[in-house]
């Protein structure tokens, strides 16, 4: 490689971080991004230009092709499809790093017979993880999208079969650092690789993906460092090891904020231990309230805060959320927004939706930015949102999400409460906030609600 | 191997580590779908098998480079989509 | 030179940037002791130089490994020193 | 080099790395440093086992009498003497880069021939930067302990001086580039630059000291990076990077907090922007209080914040602070310190006073902390502090550290100057803070007067 080509790829790699450094805030998020654009068409074309290139063909179709289904991906793609296409990104980032791998392996080995043990053992990891990111991600994008039912898939001795396909590829991969020339060993490992992306995604229910995604995110990234080592390529290095750590962090923060072991998720035993919600019932007094009430405890109020969560995002509310806040607003009434870091089904889930409908990102208050001051809140409206405001987390030691942090609403003089019905929410458990006294229940659909509301402040 | 690739990615760790961790959560989203365009990276690796002039190398990088530019082109433009949605109230919204 | 080693460089200076900004300020003074300890690194170089067989060497090295070793001893000592001193109250100091 | 010693340099450099993370807290920083120690213990080992070694008399002879030399430092040095300590130290490192860059260019040069561009370009910057650091921090570290004058030396034609100098001495290494055997003019060079770093220092006041300091720090781990370069050793770029961030960094937050552009700084232009200070005199009234109606008054507060400053240090009444505050403690009434980024004359210079005197870190408050909270402050003490409380930097756009962040003892209900005049700090401008109507006066030497103050509490 030349001189030339490896300063462009140093610069390159300079400007991925930047771009990351840039999503610290909202306001250089987009020089950010801008940064990292010209990397990657530096580190394109310092490639192209490198001299190695002897037939154009191929790229000229692929690029066409890819951008294609890329720009169209990203123009007709809605915001609440965004796990799925992220899902299916990873399969493709995965893929390249699987067939280089291929060819590296069939080029070096087949043709010049020079793979050292180094080279192999780069090479090995690089299927091993690419592959297996691949199915798991095909799978999750299956199972979020409905292609594939989404509820866990389990099976007597799974556990079982699991860890032997692992173990059998992992010993082919062992088998190959000391021959490497032997391809049968190298393919059906790859073949193996497959299968256990897929295995380990079957237990799995749809709504734990988000934990599956970012955990793919991270072995894409290991796969393209992989590559790096393989083809000895240092932006491959340096940008897979920027995604394998984003994907693993993302992972960190949600199982934390989640309640769940972190040893738990990387194992890739995420698992549903969801309880059995039937035993609930309502026997415990709830108030219930209208619509005109509600508008009535609204105009009261000097300061609302608003706690969406997962059912504002399958309600697509967020629209009519915001002619609520901007209602609000008129009649000079504070409206702050109260995001859990995992409220949703995605990390920053509510934030994009919320963005979507145009609300200032000033507004949108981490959680430990507006608990220390829940209690001079006036009312709060809780918007399908159902674990993360659930109390017992603070206060029931028996509870499965006892210690996971929440956000304080029944510290709020009112809470208001949409959804449909008393049903529990992901963690599948029951809610002491709905019998609160000063909690009031407000049923239905989350949009439909807010939209008769909002009709009855336009009155 | 080269001693110095381990250095370099041991480094990128900890670079990866303190910057993703700096992230405001807001942009938690956003940030999945950046990482997603950087990973489109492998189209480097991609370009060079596609443009040899063994078959089997042109078959395998062809299909790598569509994947690949999927996501380049798909990750940045959906982050910017994103991006652009992030405002600050201008005056009072509305 | 290796290029290589720019990438070290450069990743170790956005390392170096990123951590030493988290550094609390309580603890601005025993980092910059710590910083000069680290600096005593340089002894690595100057072992090789007081070990050789050229004279020349011999003396450059051995003035530089005094001064080094003088780094790495009294800046890790007295950094210690430091951060001994800064306790927690224990139940209410007294 | 063999491969198992670039593994140890390798997990040293991560050591070192682990342990500058461990200083973000007071808590971590103690496991942090015993990292860094065994990291260095670990790259020492390595290189003696290496191979390279063939006569050891000078290394243990070395090794004795600087360990001699560095714990009686380490052990019988006063705390206040730390600036200096520190100067001398980065005068040591560079000291050692400079010969190990001269020893390469002998080797190398001389006997072998085998300078290559890179090569020299690596050992002339190493000498330029190392040569310039030895002799400017042997300036700082005799300015700093009054063994030189102190004040600022000047005389015309200076800057003129130093930038003919400067380029002379970048003109030899660019020289070097192309001739790099002309022995000559690499000594010259190394000559020039240690000129350089007396004539930098010279016309910077001793205040200005730490500022210089960290750039020395900057400086010296630039040339050990470049020794890195010069003999193809990692673990000397990482740690040599990390220490040029540091002294980087600590450089732009003395600067901001000392409200002085940072390119002033970066070219060593320090100065002195020292304001004629005998025009300010007493004429407005001020209101003075004795030790018996300052007990009064502590003993009627809730909440009392302790500002040290400079005077503190100077009477080195730390540990009579720290009675002062036990005493207020046994009566109740609860005591924060409020620390300034740049109180003293070091970054961190109080904490580390009063973490010797005994006093829990989390009692040590940052600025950004505490100024929300200042308002409900009943009784702030401020104690030989004056630039870093004056409300100037807030409300008066003429001054000179106009913009400067400060504690806002303003707007506690009463303040306590402790200082024995009515004299100017650091910055040499004039106070309003001293004229407030809340303020009251304690003129004295601030051990004295507090340790009466204590006296009259044991009473
Ligand atoms: N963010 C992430 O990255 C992520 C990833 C994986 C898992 N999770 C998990 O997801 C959960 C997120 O908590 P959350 O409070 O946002 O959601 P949640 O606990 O799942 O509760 C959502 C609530 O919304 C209601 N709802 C559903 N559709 C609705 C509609 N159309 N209109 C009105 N209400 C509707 C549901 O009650 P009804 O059926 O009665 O309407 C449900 O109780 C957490 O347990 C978290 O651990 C998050
Ligand atoms: N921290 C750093 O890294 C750093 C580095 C360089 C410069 N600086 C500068 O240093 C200044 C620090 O501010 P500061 O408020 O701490 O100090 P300052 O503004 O220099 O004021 C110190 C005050 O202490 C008083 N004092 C001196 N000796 C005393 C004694 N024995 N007993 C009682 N009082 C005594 C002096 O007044 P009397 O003479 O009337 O007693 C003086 O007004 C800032 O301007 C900062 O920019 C700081």
């Amino acid at each position: 490689m030349n001189y030339l080509t490896e300063i462009v790829y140093l610069i390159a790699s300079v400007l991925f971080i930047l771009g990351l450094k840039g999503l610290s805030h909202p306001e250089s998020a987009r020089r950010g991004m801008h940064f990292a654009e010209i990397g990657m068409l530096m580190a394109i074309v310092g490639t192209l230009v490198s001299g190695h290139i002897v037939t154009w063909t191929w790229i000229i179709t692929g690029v066409a092709i890819g951008s294609a289904i890329g720009a169209a991906m990203a123009i007709f793609m809605p915001m609440t499809a965004m796990p799925q296409r992220i899902a299916l990104s990873h399969a493709f980032g995965a893929l390249a790093a699987v067939l280089v791998g291929v060819n590296e392996y069939i080029e070096k080995g087949i043709y010049h017979q020079e793979l050292t043990t180094g080279l192999i053992g780069a090479i090995g990891f690089e299927v091993l993880f690419g592959a297996l990111t691949v199915t798991g991600s095909l799978m999750a994008f299956g199972k979020l999208s409905e292609l594939i039912k989404s509820a866990p898939i389990t099976y007597k001795g799974q556990n079982f079969i699991n860890i032997i396909l692992f173990f059998t590829a992992f010993g082919m991969f062992v088998y190959l650092i000391f021959f490497p020339y032997n391809s049968v060993i190298f393919y059906t490992m790859i073949g193996l690789s497959f299968l256990i992306g897929i295995f380990i995604v079957l237990p799995i229910g749809g709504a734990d993906m988000p934990v599956v995604i970012s955990l793919m995110n991270s072995y894409a990234g290991l796969a393209i460092a992989a590559t790096g080592f393989a083809i000895d390529n240092k932006v491959l290095i340096i940008a897979g090891s920027l995604d394998g750590a984003s994907g693993f962090i993302l992972s960190i923060i949600m199982s934390q904020a989640m309640n769940r072991s972190f040893t738990n998720v990387l194992f890739g035993a995420v698992g549903s231990s969801q309880v059995d919600v039937s035993a609930l019932a309502e026997e415990r007094p709830i108030t219930r309230v209208g619509i005109e009430d509600t508008k009535f405890i609204l105009e009261q109020a000097d300061r609302v805060v608003i706690v969406p969560g997962y059912g504002m995002a399958v309600a697509q509310a967020q629209h009519t959320v915001r002619e609520l806040s901007d209602e609000l607003d008129k009649r000079g009434i504070s409206v702050e927004f109260a995001i859990h870091p995992v409220a949703g089904r995605m990390p920053g889930h509510m934030n994009v939706l919320l963005a979507e409908a145009n609300i200032s990102y000033d507004q949108l208050l981490e959680m430990e930015t507006i608990n220390p001051t829940m209690d001079s809140v006036d009312v709060c409206i809780i918007i399908g949102a159902n674990d993360v405001v659930n109390p017992a987390a603070r206060t029931d030691k028996s509870s499965p999400i006892y210690g996971m942090p929440i956000i304080d609403v029944d510290k709020a003089k009112t809470v208001i409460v949409m959804k449909r019905s008393m049903a529990a929410g992901f963690a599948g458990i029951e809610n002491p906030l709905f019998y609160s006294p000063n909690t009031k229940m407000l049923f239905g659909d989350a949009k439909k609600v807010l939209q008769e509301l909002v009709a009855e402040f336009k009155k | 191997m080269q001693i110095e690739l381990i250095y370099i990615l041991i480094l990128a760790g900890f670079v990866g580590f303190e910057v993703i961790r700096k992230v405001t959560p807001t942009l938690h989203t956003p940030l999945m779908s950046a990482t997603n365009a950087i990973s489109g990276i492998s189209l480097v690796g991609s370009l060079v098998a596609a443009g040899s002039d063994h078959q089997t190398a042109q078959i395998l990088g062809f299909i790598a480079v569509t994947a690949a530019t999927i996501n380049v082109v798909g990750g940045f433009m959906i982050t910017e989509r994103m991006l652009k949605m992030f405002k600050k109230k201008e005056k009072k919204q509305s």
